[in-house]
């Protein structure tokens, strides 16, 4: 019988198996993959990889030119920056702030809602769709805006920016799981699992929940690279991380002063927060393409 | 309408076939843009003390009586073309210009030229509290109160209709240049009684009337400020027909917007591009030293500051050369004294602030001060156009002060508290500047050394001296050129004895400009004059073939 | 039908109301003096007791509300902190400036969109679906910002082809009517009109482009999504299988359908292309609400935020709005859906 | 034979929302009582629409009713109390597919049910699930299948098989035959009469086919819009198995 387990179980795999075979056959994905977890690496220990600190000067290297150019200096793979500073280091310090941020954010934020959204499905009934409707057309309002409302009451700066996003996101995610669990909690299989007689938290984690996996890991998904793209664009316009702060979209914003006539400046934080939201965007898109293909198998 | 507009969308996608290699200009346009750093607080310059504004306004749209010569450094005439100073410094005699037209727009239309009434006007909305028009627009008059001209003048007359009498209380020989800045202009009296009877007084300051080269046309808030060439201006047409100020506050933005061709001219590109701009062959960089002057004053009320030799020892402890590198990227001339080279009563005296830290620890020890002291250096928590950045000049001060014993600390407030604080006299030393407000030498003097001043706050060092006083006085009350520079040399030498302040630098100020822009002068301190310049898109157009 | 258009309604005035409360209550929630945040008139002003007690701040919480309201409607929105322009003025020019902007962008979007999109679920997994796919997810991922830089110093610095700030070269002297700079060089009788036009259509062309890459790829993602999830369906299988030619089936089965699926999710591109507007505003020096709006945050000019942020929303709820109307006036099946109570 | 379960005014409403303020009160059921002995058989029937889901929900213990009350052997039961419950009623259900959890295999759906109402232990789990899933004729291999790689006939005896694992008194059945295409619904039907003799169940057929209802019912109760239009013994003579 165990035999026979163990050739079902490898004819059947499980979801996360299921989608790790198809990252497999998916080139583009398995490079994003890859990268988003590099990604992870260097937003934890990249303070430790990288050759010099975020705001380590050196006076004999303004401006430098990535290595390979004539002008360029060895000890700075990528060029250094108008005060001297090693580009490669910022960036990997920069990726605690443009990765490593958005991602706590939105597993907090994550966390918080869909315990929310869960216990609101689970414990109060069913509300009319009208109420729906406004929450939903409320929420339509573009996270960006709403996060520079809360900043413009509560001044400008990378936590304030954190939070920001932080409180526009924790409404989207009871939402969605409020309207998922509704959903499921209708169907036939969790009336039968209740007349089982199973405690509601072996309701909601062992029946529903994966059930609503999909949806959750579409938000999740779409709330990272939200996430990402919101805190770079507000460091951009000088509302998020601060000057000195190796965020990627305040570098941007720093090095957009001097793009006329040394481009790579720009080049590197630019093509960092596109290689980040790239792979965040390519990886949720495939997750979501591999749970639709199982469901509809 | 309708027809017109149908007419012209008809003819429209015609036009979208044309190829669109560079971007299309107005035929036959020698327009000039100029990328302005803000938005023109008022089109008043009485009104406002920005550099930005008045570079926007006061040359463009108004003139003023006389006119200083950056190059020749001398008055010439203005709108007065002859003026008499009676033997005693009291009276002031200015002969007017005839047949100088006022702007015709389609606001107003003057029906008289130019005539004493409009001085009159002019002057008399500042001097006189009574005037209707004394309190419109906010009714304060910063660079009038200042310089304490409404305090000078005693009163002021028109004789006839093309003279103008000005009595002073006392003589003060720094008036002719006073009136030379781009603060005295001269408005239209007409408008202004036309205004009042409509009740639209504000409109005086903002959709405003003079004499000048070019007449106001449209002003749209952050964007730009059109100007049109004012044909029938008394020393000609202008070169160019339209000049327009776009409103680009970034940096950045208006190096991109030159190296474009949507800007003709850009003030202040930033220290590091200068040597790059300077190597394109489609750009024009001009300089000329700003007068205005970075310096480290010590509080000469506490000890050991009032120790002259302590001062004197400090003086000579520092590098300026260096600092001028670091600070200001070169874009500075070092100071050997607290006038800048151009003015004519300039006396430099390098050896006195040489650097010499041998010297300076002799000294020290002379003073009583062998091991050296701890003091604080206050540096301004902003920049400032003779300082861009005190707080690193600070740091390489303090390094300079270690090598003769003396332990620096520095200190740095939010900007209003320094003020608060710094005039209360708080400080051991501040690192400051000065940047004048019109040529004369005694700009540099009284407001800033003297024992009145130090009573007016300016006075950083808090330095009083008597003989200083009388001699900085006496070059005020006389008119005679000669005199009045020796007064000044002997200042400069009281000043250098007695080091309540050190000089630093003089920064210098640029201004890029594309190839295509004709006439451009070097940016001056009475502000860019438009009327020769004009825009050549036909050497652009021959440059893109090349 | 009405009924759905009354709901719609309905949902959007109760919006509405949720947001000028929370507008109203920024004027508390800012520092500083409430009276001042909402007015823009300083405490020192000689009319500041009479703005008071217009706008209620003698009495309680709700008579301010409607006093702001009765403001509101009456376009009085009071001045700004920074320079005491009147933000109703202000605002009457810069909103045709961004829509222009957006309007163009959104046009440009779904004129190109869905087709490239068909085009992509045609070839479902040949080259030129994967290269479609790849230029849209990229697409959708590169940041507005550093894509306008880049634009910039590839067309405008490098090529010298386009302009890159304001709306037309003020060289012209487009009187300024609209706000909107096509329509104002149309109205207008000024001289050389066709370059004119020619000029503000080169100045137009990088911001509306970048605007339109994000509702672009975005269209373009979800309608071939929605084609190829359609052309699986039984129905249009069984329209292959009577012998319809493909083209055929494509026009009358698979694109209506797939159109269907993809409508709703134009008011989230408009909401995305808004944000965008916001950044693109401001590096192209558009004279637009966006630009408007984030100066006014860094100035802490309060009575502009708040009026530019009720504003800015209600035009994303407005248009989501007016797309579900138009959804259920178009495909007449969802309506009951939409009506439906759980 | 005693009185296994008996109903007594069963009566359900539902308000909608109708706009922001309006709401409607719709009767779903009113006063349904019935009395089912054990062994028998009753067939609730009716139109769509004319409560007997509501019904059969509220025998199964899934909704709450309004007003009424059910007793089992003279005992009421209370809605919510769902482990007393699922010791003796039953449901299986109409739509197989949507009534087992695509997410999880068919052994662990079995497994839940014990694990929330039985002592077993893991080993004696697997044994009963392994004999149930053979009884109602599936494969022990079938324990490690997801639903969605099952036949609509597998589904419909493992929904079956999570039914009567527990072994219950009453099996509620809600058109379970429905959705199944003619020799499986027999094969379906032939299983659950089988089953009946075997464990001695009582069951509650609902379905609007008047051929079944005469073919596996005792009694037949007839709903129209919620009311009781019918309640009589199968009059008709056929023969049961």
């Amino acid at each position: 019988m165990r035999h026979d387990e163990l050739y079902y179980e490898e004819r059947n795999p499980s979801p996360l198996t299921q989608a790790w075979l198809d990252f497999k056959v998916q080139p583009l994905a398995r490079a994003a993959l890859y990268m988003l977890c590099f990604l992870l690496f260097i937003s934890l220990f990249g303070p430790w990889l990288a050759p010099f600190g975020a705001n380590e000067q050196f006076a004999d290297a303004l401006f430098l030119p990535p290595a390979w150019s004539n002008d360029g200096d060895l000890r700075f793979l990528l060029g250094t920056d108008t005060l001297g500073r090693d580009m490669i280091s910022r960036i990997l310090h920069g990726a605690r702030y443009s990765f490593g941020l958005p991602l706590l954010i939105v597993c907090i934020t994550g966390a918080i809602g869909i315990t929310i959204g869960a216990m609101v499905a689970m414990s109060v009934g069913v509300a009319s769709m009208s109420f729906q409707h406004i929450l939903s057309a409320l929420l339509s309002i573009p996270s960006l805006l709403l996060a520079l409302i809360i900043i413009a009451v509560i001044g400008p700066g990378l936590f304030n920016a954190a939070l920001a996003i932080s409180l526009i996101f924790i409404p989207q995610f009871i939402l969605v799981t409020r309207d998922v669990v509704l959903e499921e909690l209708s169907k036939d299989y969790v009336v039968a699992s209740r007349l089982n007689g199973v405690t509601s938290t072996y309701l909601f984690f062992s029946v529903i929940l994966p059930n609503i996996v999909k949806p959750l890991v579409t938000q999740f998904s779409l709330a990272l690279s939200a996430a990402i793209l919101d805190i770079a664009a507000l460091g951009f316009l000088g509302l998020g991380a601060q000057a000195p702060v190796p965020e990627w979209g305040a570098m941007l914003a720093v090095s957009l002063e001097y793009a006329y006539n040394t481009p790579w400046v720009m080049a590197l934080p630019g093509l960092a927060l596109f290689l980040t939201l790239g792979s965040v965007n390519i990886v949720g898109e495939r997750l979501r393409a591999t749970l639709r293909a199982r469901m509809e198998h | 309408m309708i027809t017109k507009v149908k007419r012209f969308f008809a003819s429209a996608p015609l036009l979208l076939t044309l190829s669109a290699c560079g971007p299309a200009l107005p035929p036959n346009t020698n327009g000039v843009l100029y990328c302005s750093e803000g938005n023109p607080e008022s089109f008043n310059p009485q009104m406002v003390t920005s550099a930005t504004t008045l570079d926007m306004t006061s040359l463009q749209l108004y003139d003023t009586l006389v006119e200083y010569d950056a190059a020749k450094g001398s008055l010439q005439p203005g709108l007065a073309t002859d003026w008499q100073i009676s033997d005693d410094g009291h009276t002031y005699e200015f002969t007017l210009r005839e047949n100088v037209a006022f702007h015709h727009t389609d606001y107003f239309t003057p029906s008289r030229p130019f005539n004493a009434e409009d001085v009159l006007f002019s002057f008399q909305r500042w001097l006189d509290p009574e005037h209707p028009y004394h309190s419109v627009s906010g009714g304060r008059y910063p660079f009038f109160r200042a310089t304490r001209l409404d305090q000078l003048i005693a009163s002021i007359s028109a004789p006839r209709p093309n003279v103008v009498r000005i009595q002073l209380h006392q003589p003060d020989s720094s008036l002719m240049s006073t009136l030379s800045s781009s603060f005295a202009v001269i408005l239209s009296a007409e408008y202004g009684q036309q205004l009042l009877d409509k009740g639209l007084a504000p409109h005086i300051d903002q959709r405003p009337i003079g004499t000048g080269p070019f007449k106001f046309r449209h002003f749209r808030p952050d964007v730009s400020v059109y100007y049109q060439a004012h044909q029938e201006h008394w020393r000609g047409a202008p070169a160019s027909d339209s000049l327009v100020f776009r409103i680009t506050p970034s940096n950045h933005k208006r190096m991109l917007m030159l190296l474009t061709g949507d800007c003709d001219i850009s003030p202040y590109p930033p220290a590091r591009d200068i040597a790059w701009l300077q190597q394109r062959d489609d750009m024009n960089v001009q300089q000329s030293l700003s007068p205005n002057t970075a310096f480290w004053a010590f509080n000469t009320e506490v000890p050991p500051f009032d120790n002259p030799l302590v001062r004197k020892a400090l003086s000579h402890a520092i590098d300026r050369d260096a600092l001028i590198h670091s600070v200001y990227h070169d874009h500075a001339v070092r100071a050997d004294s607290i006038l800048p080279h151009t003015s004519w009563a300039q006396l430099a005296l390098p050896d006195a602030y040489q650097y010499d830290p041998e010297k300076a620890r002799a000294l020290l020890a002379e003073a009583g001060y062998a091991d050296g002291f701890s003091m604080d250096i206050w540096a301004l928590p902003v920049q400032r156009s003779y300082n861009p950045n005190p707080r690193l000049m600070a740091e390489q001060i303090q390094s300079y002060l270690a090598q003769i014993g003396v332990t620096a600390n520095i200190v740095s407030y939010e900007w209003r508290s320094f003020r608060r604080l710094l005039a209360q006299g708080k400080h051991d030393s501040v690192l400051i500047g000065w940047s004048a407000d019109h040529s004369d030498p005694d700009n540099f003097f009284r407001p800033i050394l003297t024992c009145a001043a130090k009573r007016s706050i300016n006075n950083r060092a808090l330095w009083c001296n008597a003989e200083f006083d009388a001699l900085v006085t006496a070059a005020i009350r006389t008119t005679d050129i000669s005199k009045r520079q020796l007064l000044y040399e002997r200042a400069q030498k009281l000043l250098a004895e007695q080091v309540p302040i050190v000089p630093l630098a003089h920064s210098i100020r640029y201004q890029v400009s594309r190839r295509t822009v004709r006439n451009m002068l070097p940016p001056s301190l009475s502000g860019i004059r438009f009327h020769a310049v004009y825009s050549d898109h036909g050497l652009m157009e021959e440059a893109a073939h090349d | 039908m009405i009924s759905i258009v009354l709901r719609q309604l309905g949902v959007f005035l109760i919006t509405f109301f949720i947001l000028s409360v929370l507008a109203f209550s920024l004027a508390y929630l800012f520092p500083g003096d409430p009276i001042s945040n909402t007015s823009g008139v300083l405490m020192n002003h000689p009319h500041y007791e009479a703005v008071a007690q217009a706008r209620g701040f003698d009495q309680g919480l709700l008579g301010q509300y409607l006093a702001y309201m009765q403001h509101l409607f009456q376009l009085n929105w009071g001045v700004s902190l920074q320079d005491g322009a009147s933000i109703w003025h202000e605002f009457k020019v810069r909103f045709p400036a961004s829509l222009e902007l957006s309007v163009l962008a959104m046009g440009l979007a779904l004129l190109i969109g869905p087709p490239l999109g068909i085009l992509a679920a045609i070839h479902y997994n040949k080259p030129i679906d994967q290269v479609i796919s790849f230029l849209s997810i990229s697409g959708y991922s590169i940041p507005v910002f550093w894509f306008a830089q880049l634009s910039i110093l590839f067309f405008a610095v490098l090529l010298g082809w386009l302009p890159i700030a304001g709306q037309v070269n003020p060289l012209f002297d487009v009187p300024l009517a609209t706000g909107s700079v096509l329509l104002d060089i149309a109205i207008s009788d000024m001289p050389y009109r066709g370059t004119a036009l020619l000029n503000a259509l080169q100045h137009m062309l990088l911001p509306v482009v970048i605007l339109a890459t994000v509702p672009l790829v975005l269209l373009i993602r979800l309608t071939r999504n929605a084609c190829i999830e359609v052309q699986r369906m039984s129905f249009v299988q069984g329209a292959y299988a009577r012998g319809l030619s493909s083209f055929s089936v494509l026009q009358k089965h698979i694109i209506p359908n797939a159109m269907q699926r993809v409508t709703p999710s134009v008011s989230t591109a408009f909401s995305l292309l808004m944000t965008n507007t916001l950044i693109i505003e401001i590096i192209f020096s558009w004279p637009g609400l966006g630009q408007w709006f984030v100066r006014s945050i860094y100035e802490r000019d309060y009575p502009v935020i708040q009026t530019a942020l009720l504003l800015l929303t209600v035009l994303i709820l407005f248009v989501n709005m007016m797309t579900n109307i138009y959804y259920v006036w178009r495909y007449p099946r969802v309506r009951r859906e939409l009506n439906a109570t759980r | 034979m005693s009185c296994l379960l008996r109903a007594e005014g069963l009566t359900k409403h539902y308000t909608r929302y109708q706009g922001f303020f309006r709401s409607q009160t719709q009767v779903a059921l009113s006063d349904v009582s019935f009395e089912l002995h054990e062994g028998q058989t009753l067939a609730i029937m009716g139109n769509n629409g004319s409560g007997k889901s509501t019904l059969a929900g509220i025998i199964s213990g899934a909704i709450a009713p309004t007003s009424g009350q059910l007793y089992l052997k003279d005992h009421a039961l209370h809605s919510g109390d769902y482990k007393t419950r699922a010791q003796t009623i039953r449901m299986v259900f109409q739509d197989s597919e949507a009534s087992l959890n695509p997410h999880m295999t068919i052994g662990k759906q079995l497994h839940e049910a014990l694990l929330f109402n039985t002592r077993l232990t893991h080993e004696q789990r697997n044994e009963l699930i392994r004999r149930t899933l053979l009884r109602v004729g599936l494969l022990d291999e079938h324990r490690v299948f997801y639903p969605y790689m099952m036949s609509n006939g597998q589904r419909q005896r493992a929904c079956i098989a999570r039914a009567i694992i527990l072994n219950p008194k009453v099996l509620v059945a809600d058109e379970a035959l429905a959705n199944l295409d003619t020799s499986v619904r027999a094969q379906i039907l032939n299983l659950l009469l089988d089953l009946q003799d075997e464990l001695k169940m009582s069951y509650i057929f609902i379905t609007h086919s008047h051929e079944i209802a005469q073919h596996m019912a005792d009694h037949i109760l007839e709903l129209k819009d919620g009311n009781v239009v019918n309640y009589a013994e199968t009059t008709a003579s056929i023969e049961k198995n």
